[in-house]
């Protein structure tokens, strides 16, 4: 539905500094197009490498649970179809092992290019760093470095789900749906200091300021761990009867709020709202049960997938895919469900790349 | 004991036992064999493998070959089947468990039970029973941990008693007894023998030995050496055939040192631990001995006047010259006052370093943290001292606890004399020795004394001690309450003095 | 002058049963601890006493007790188990797993025999190699972790079964099953420990493991059980969280296992071996169960519920010795 | 029949040096591990012997290895500081906070100091308390970690600034100064621990502490100051690691802590007290550099790691016991 091209070699094309000649044949890709639209159109208009590049994947994870395999998987398919050679480096979601397979990798040698998928933004930012150091292309995924909001600049792109944006957008949808009454909310969060625990808690603070008929009861982080999930929601019930939204920050961890609920004789829909983070066939089969309220997507394919692709377009036009690739913008999002959040309206149009 | 060794069927019967430790031969071929009601003594040097026949006999330790049986009996393997064969066993380690109550403690591996549960009212009844049978009050619901060290030996002897329906051992038991509970354990022992149990006896103090035994066993480098009437040997007869040759003892030589200034005198010394308002005083040359029953307070005297424990009260002077009290064994050290602690395995010297390392220790204090530490530099400068007290040179740079005690106990001796000491202060340094050993290390802190440093030693074997001191306080209570020149005391006299009741 | 001279020597019976109740009070402080927050939170948040949260709380503490209890039993005995947070995992893993294929009792019974195999090997590691029992567990940890994720593929199983939750959303009146089954196996546990044989062999190997062995006591074989009740333990916490979660699925997080192991402290039952009940471990998984309650239904920071565990840890331990050096001195007088 | 008599008791010179070559081979075992590691990795992987990726590894391994070798000392000594992980990553977030503000000097002073402190605390409470250093720096690490969070509120700190990545980014040639950093620790460490009377007493009072008093060692003194300088080694490397980032964040991620006892334990220094050394750290910290190294370079599934890991720390355990057994055995010929 997005496939725009613009005339060869005219417009305001992407950046230029190590590109002085294209090596492909590639159709002009208008630079006002969202990226991910950029990127969608350059795999559908050429979908090949002009050579063999050698590719470092420096992942947050690629095997440690379903997620990770499958982005790993949509990574390899995409660098076959383009016929690279990509090389994978798992950081099992430890900075510190991260850094060493960073400096492993430039040590290493021998790479046209480098995907790098930050486990925290502070860390991240010295290691982005050091990769654009040494000259060479660096696509970004996954999550944000340093105090950026998305895009890291200098970077050839950046194919991410979960950006503040990205949460405050959700915050907005979930804050609506007390319809301007007074509403008492609880959050049950992820692990102290992560990253993704605090982009939500900065969403939140944002997203509150605009709703004052919102109160969060309890915010407390949960650690990802259904057991913890389970006991605060309980606690949080006991507490505050008149809860009538719950946000999980995780589909998995959910599994324990909606049994605290059950436990309680509260039932999601009738007295109760979960909204739930992830869009994981588990959260999807409980979206469709009534089980959720609603869950938001954050889909493997387009991250691993785009992430060669915009790489790829930068080895072989010289053109960065500036700006954040939202994966909310990928057509499988935007032809299936229409939409980030799915709820039991237009779930059954989105079929996840996993599961 | 009663003399007449009518001793009836055997009733205890190890026969071709070898043991082979890791590189060392413990047991060789040994067989004894012990009749009902009598009482056997086993004798030897350190290491000659007394400890080790008795844990195959109580089945703690299995031979490599041979064969334990009681009453004609086989005995399965395992200290269970050997106890419920009636052999128990007073270990040389006095063991109890801190957290248990005393009751508990008694029954240890044993307890007795009614349905899934302890039986704690069958337990209770049987101990204060034991009590009366030793005449002792302890109570049954005390953990063990806020016993004293006679009740918890106490406790142990107990155990013993309750289960040695058969066979009796003692390893070494009076090396920790005072006199009134050693008094009463000899009872106990004729007593049990003359109820039919075999007792077998072992200890280092070859006149107990003689006294209680009607039989003697003397082991030599894990070998059998003979088998004889307590009647028919003399102290003599058993050193030589323990040792292999004949011993003098050291003659007491008082005559030749000569007795100087003053050195050390403590005024009113009270201790929480246990020290009353303690007067002594030493001069140089002169060997100090305290004499006392166990838990007399005589190892807090010595602790405290090291610096080790805090005091309450009291002033020291030496040479004349009052110094504030040393708050620390540091200070002590620096005024020239060391001590050498009982128990040299816990509080004398680290096991797992060498010879040279635990020497060089002792000068630690006087040395800055960042100083350079060269062992072939200690061992030339520790050669000397080390040849002195007799250590078996070569084996310096070996782990101490692979030494023998006499050897551990000649370490600690290098250690204080490397340091020149002014004030040496000694806890049992003869405990568990074999006799040449003991012999050596006398001679040794004699060599000292007659240096010109003021020795004060505690010794439990009166005879040894009166043998080895110029002069002996007796302590009660934590009070000196008494002193003798030793050469014209009788042990008689200090266990007098010992026991007597306050007014 | 004169009486104070006296009083050490001579003491009077009410001087002696002073120290007696002081000694009492010590050895019970924490219970002192525990009412004073549970007071704190009757005042402070209205729900706290109320049946329902009082109920609830037995179940979401559940897995944490039943660990903490054979850590109890374990630390006692003198040994220490680092691999039940992993063991933990794998048992809910393979709970969840095999239920979801052969229905509920092989289910159940697979991750009981796992975990019975997991604590026999540790048992075996440490008692019959030598080695100490702090890095043996370590190790096996690192192996249990690796093992689980390889065969499950890090994947979670699912697992929609009445029989098979049954445990963990029943409930008796308003208490749930996991916590009347927590309930059970304290008053159970304790029992053992204090009155049985085996309960006070471990009391005497953990405070005198040598004097043990020469007494009699089958040391290797008691301690080698040991190891095997903290791996059913796991396998017992992996199943009621499981059932709880009707999911189970291998994580590397052993945070389940400090929550453990700070109850067992805070009980008081001592790292050195030979000291300890499971009462004073009830009492822990109380304190901790309600200043995470309150934290949350007062919804303070999580930070400062940090400093006020570390701090609790530090006060028990405090109180702990206090209470050794008041019993020595109390001996004396 | 004869000689085998004689054998035991007159043991030949030839029979005797064997036993001691194997002695020495057994304690030297780990070292033979680390060969046989390097060994296949040269094989396996061919970029793993170039100058540049050993010079990586010095630095990406001077965090662990600065923990590493304070935990050497302290578990020498027969002490414990759990609380190093969350001290390390609060002396990284002080680090990097102060930097932004104050500048690089202030900044590792900041952190120098607060390490220090925290180290002089720990100290404190274990010594003069006399309580359970496991369980002591267990409680004090919850309090830092709650502090930490508490006054940064959970945020990160960047810091861009040159002369405070020096350390981090700069190089000697090709070694990162980090890893210059930490091989210079590495030989004076070593030095200081065998050929000092400081070094000397940790021994000794890991070995027997009462022992130790009693010979005029200031025991208490030398304790606390080890713990210091393991918080000052938990501050060092907390620069390290702030310095090597250019940002400091709080976190309750304590595996650098686990990496750092995990090379000590590998390397055979006892956890018992009073046996190691700091080489054997150094061996110890090889073979893991080395194996996450390979593992990498092989792509080897993070499953298999941890179980190879597990199975490395067993084996070295093995090792040590099979040592201690054949030592004994050497030493009565
Ligand atoms: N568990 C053991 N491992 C290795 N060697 C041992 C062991 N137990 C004893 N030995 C050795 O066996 C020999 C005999 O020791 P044992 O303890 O039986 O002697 P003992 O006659 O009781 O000496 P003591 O008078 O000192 O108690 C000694 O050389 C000792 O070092
Ligand atoms: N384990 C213990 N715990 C508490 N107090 C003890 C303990 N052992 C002894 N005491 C007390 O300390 C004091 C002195 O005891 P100690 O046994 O050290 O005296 P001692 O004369 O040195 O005896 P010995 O040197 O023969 O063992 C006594 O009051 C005793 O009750
Ligand atoms: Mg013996
Ligand atoms: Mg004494």
């Amino acid at each position: 539905t997005v496939l725009a091209l613009s005339a060869c070699g005219a417009g305001e094309t992407a950046d230029t500094a190590a590109a002085a000649k294209p090596k492909i044949d590639a159709p002009e890709i208008s630079a006002s197009l969202s990226p991910m639209d950029q990127a969608e159109a350059y795999d559908k208009a050429v979908g090949k490498a002009s050579t063999n590049y050698k590719i470092a994947a420096l992942n947050t994870c690629s095997d440690l649970n379903a997620w990770c395999q499958a982005m790993s998987k949509y990574q390899k398919e995409a660098a076959q179809k383009y016929g690279i050679t990509l090389e994978v480096y798992d950081a099992a979601f430890d900075p510190a092992k991260q850094l060493r397979q960073v400096q492993d990798a430039i040590a290493k040698g021998g790479y046209d290019g480098f995907i790098f998928q930050p486990v925290a933004a502070a860390p991240g930012c010295q290691m982005i760093k050091l990769l654009l150091d040494t000259g060479l292309p660096v696509q970004q995924a996954n999550s944000p470095v340093c105090q950026d909001k998305d895009y890291h600049e200098g970077t050839t792109g950046m194919v991410a789900t979960s950006t503040e944006a990205y949460y405050g957008k959700y915050l907005e949808h979930i804050f609506d749906s007390c319809d301007g009454k007074p509403c008492k909310a609880a959050v049950i969060g992820g692990v102290a200091g992560q990253d993704g625990w605090r982009r939500l808690q900065a969403a939140i603070k944002d997203t509150s300021a605009k709703y004052p008929n919102v109160e969060i009861v309890v915010e407390q982080p949960a650690d990802y761990d259904p057991n913890k999930a389970l006991r605060i929601t309980q606690d949080a019930l006991t507490a505050h009867s008149d809860v009538s939204v719950i946000i999980s920050a995780y589909d998995e961890m959910s599994r324990g709020v909606l049994q605290a609920l059950g436990d309680a004789g509260r039932k999601v829909g009738k007295d109760v709202k979960l909204f739930s983070i992830g869009g994981t066939p588990y959260g999807l089969s409980q979206v469709k049960a009534g089980n959720f309220t609603a869950t938001v997507q954050s889909d493997p394919k387009p991250e691993g997938w785009f992430s060669v692709v915009e790489l790829v377009r930068a080895l072989d036009t010289g053109q960065q895919t500036k700006g954040w690739s939202s994966t909310g913008d990928w057509d499988g999002i935007k032809d299936g469900p229409g939409s980030e959040i799915l709820t039991v309206e237009n779930v059954d149009r989105y079929t996840p790349s996993y599961g | 004991m009663s003399g007449a060794t009518e001793s009836g069927a055997t009733a205890l019967e190890v026969s071709g036992c070898s043991k082979t430790f890791p590189g060392v031969r413990a047991l060789t071929d040994v067989s004894i064999a012990v009749g009902a009601g009598e009482v056997r003594g086993l004798v030897g040097q350190n290491g000659a493998g007394k400890s080790t026949l008795i844990k195959v006999i109580s089945g703690a330790e299995h031979a490599d070959s041979g064969t334990v049986s009681v009453n004609g009996q086989l005995l399965a393997p395992g200290v269970a089947a050997h106890r419920d064969a009636g052999i128990a066993v007073i270990y040389q380690d006095p063991g109890v468990v801190p957290a248990l109550s005393a009751c508990e403690n008694v029954f240890l591996g044993d307890l007795p039970t009614r349905g899934p549960f302890v039986d704690r009212g069958h337990m209770r009844a049987r101990f204060e029973e034991l009590c009366r049978e030793l005449q002792v009050s302890i109570d049954p619901s005390a953990r063990a941990a806020s016993l004293s060290l006679g009740d918890r030996q106490l406790i142990e002897i107990m155990r013993a008693i309750r289960s040695a329906s058969t066979v009796l051992i003692l390893d070494e038991p009076t090396s920790a007894l005072p006199e009134e509970e050693r008094v009463r354990l000899f009872e106990v022992i004729t007593r049990l023998s003359g109820a039919g149990v075999a007792v077998v006896f072992i200890s280092h103090d070859l006149d107990d030995v003689l006294d209680i035994c009607d039989t003697v066993t003397v082991l030599r480098d894990g070998g059998l050496v003979c088998t004889k009437a307590a009647s028919s040997m003399t102290r003599d007869d058993l050193v030589t055939a323990m040792t292999g040759q004949t011993i003098e003892s050291a003659p007491r030589s008082v005559t030749d040192r000569s007795i100087g200034a003053e050195v050390l005198q403590i005024t009113d010394l009270t201790t929480r631990s246990g020290a009353d308002q303690v007067d002594l005083r030493v001069r140089a040359g002169e060997i100090v001995g305290l004499a006392g029953l166990l838990g007399s307070g005589r190892s807090e005297i010595l602790r405290a006047i090291a610096g080790a424990d805090r005091v309450q009260s009291g002033r020291i002077s030496l040479l004349g010259e009052q110094v504030a009290w040393p708050r620390s064994v540091r200070e002590a050290k620096s005024l020239g006052i060391h001590l050498v602690a009982e128990d040299r395995r816990r509080f004398g010297l680290v096991g797992g370093e060498s010879t040279t390392m635990n020497v060089a220790l002792g000068g630690f204090d006087r040395r800055r943290w960042f100083g350079h530490v060269s062992r072939s530099a200690e061992m030339r400068s520790q050669h000397e001292v080390l040849q002195h007290v007799g250590y078996p040179m070569g084996r310096e740079s070996q782990p101490v606890r692979n030494l023998s005690g006499g050897n551990q106990q000649k370490v600690l001796l290098a250690r204080l004399l490397a340091l020149r000491p002014r004030v040496v202060l000694l806890d049992e340094p003869t405990a568990g020795i074999d006799v040449q050993a003991t012999a050596q290390i006398l001679d040794l802190v004699r060599g000292l004394a007659s240096e010109g440093a003021a020795v004060i030693v505690v010794i439990s074997d009166l005879q040894e001690l009166i043998h080895a001191c110029d002069r002996i306080n007796v302590v009660r209570s934590g009070r000196i309450v008494g002193q003798f020149a030793s050469d014209a005391v009788t042990e008689s006299d200090i266990l007098h003095l010992a026991f007597a009741q306050p007014a | 002058m004169t009486t104070e001279r006296l009083a050490p020597t001579q003491p009077t019976s009410g001087k002696r049963s002073a120290v007696r109740a002081t000694t009492w009070l010590l050895d019970h402080a924490v219970v002192a601890l525990l009412v004073l927050i549970v007071l704190a939170l009757a005042v402070l948040s209205p729900s706290f006493f109320t049946g329902a949260n009082l109920a609830n709380l037995t179940g979401q503490w559940a897995a944490v007790g039943v660990l903490a209890i054979a850590a109890t039993y374990l630390i006692i005995a003198g040994g220490f188990d680092l691999s039940m947070g992993a063991t933990f995992a794998f048992c809910a893993v393979v709970a969840a797993g095999v239920g979801t294929q052969y229905g509920t009792i092989p289910a159940y019974g697979a991750a009981i025999a796992v975990g019975c195999v997991v604590g026999l090997v540790n048992g075996l590691i440490v008692r019959l190699g030598g080695i100490n029992p702090f890095v043996a567990t370590l190790g096996t940890s690192f192996i249990i972790t690796g093992i689980g994720f390889a065969i499950t593929n890090a994947q979670p199983f699912y697992i929609y079964d009445g029989s098979f939750q049954w445990l963990g959303s029943g409930r008796l009146w308003t208490i749930p099953y996991s916590g009347v089954l927590l309930l059970a196996l304290l008053v159970i546990a304790g029992l053992v420990l204090s009155k049985t044989v085996f309960g006070r062999s471990l009391y005497a190997i953990g405070g005198n493991e040598e004097a043990s062995r020469l007494a009699g006591l089958r040391v290797d074989r008691t301690l080698i059980t040991t190891y095997m009740i903290s791996g059913l333990a796991a396998a017992v916490a992996g199943i009621i969280s499981a059932s709880q979660l009707g999911a189970g699925q291998m994580t590397t997080d052993i945070s389940i296992l400090f929550d453990a192991l700070t109850v067992v402290i805070i009980g008081g039952t001592s790292l050195s071996g030979g000291v300890g009940a499971i009462w004073r471990t009830g009492i822990g998984l109380a304190i901790l169960a309600c200043l995470g309650n309150g934290f949350t239904q007062l919804n303070l920071s999580s930070h400062l519920q940090d400093i006020i565990t570390g701090l609790i840890v530090l006060a028990a331990l405090g109180l702990d010795r206090l209470l050794t050096t008041y019993r020595k001195r109390g001996m004396e007088v």
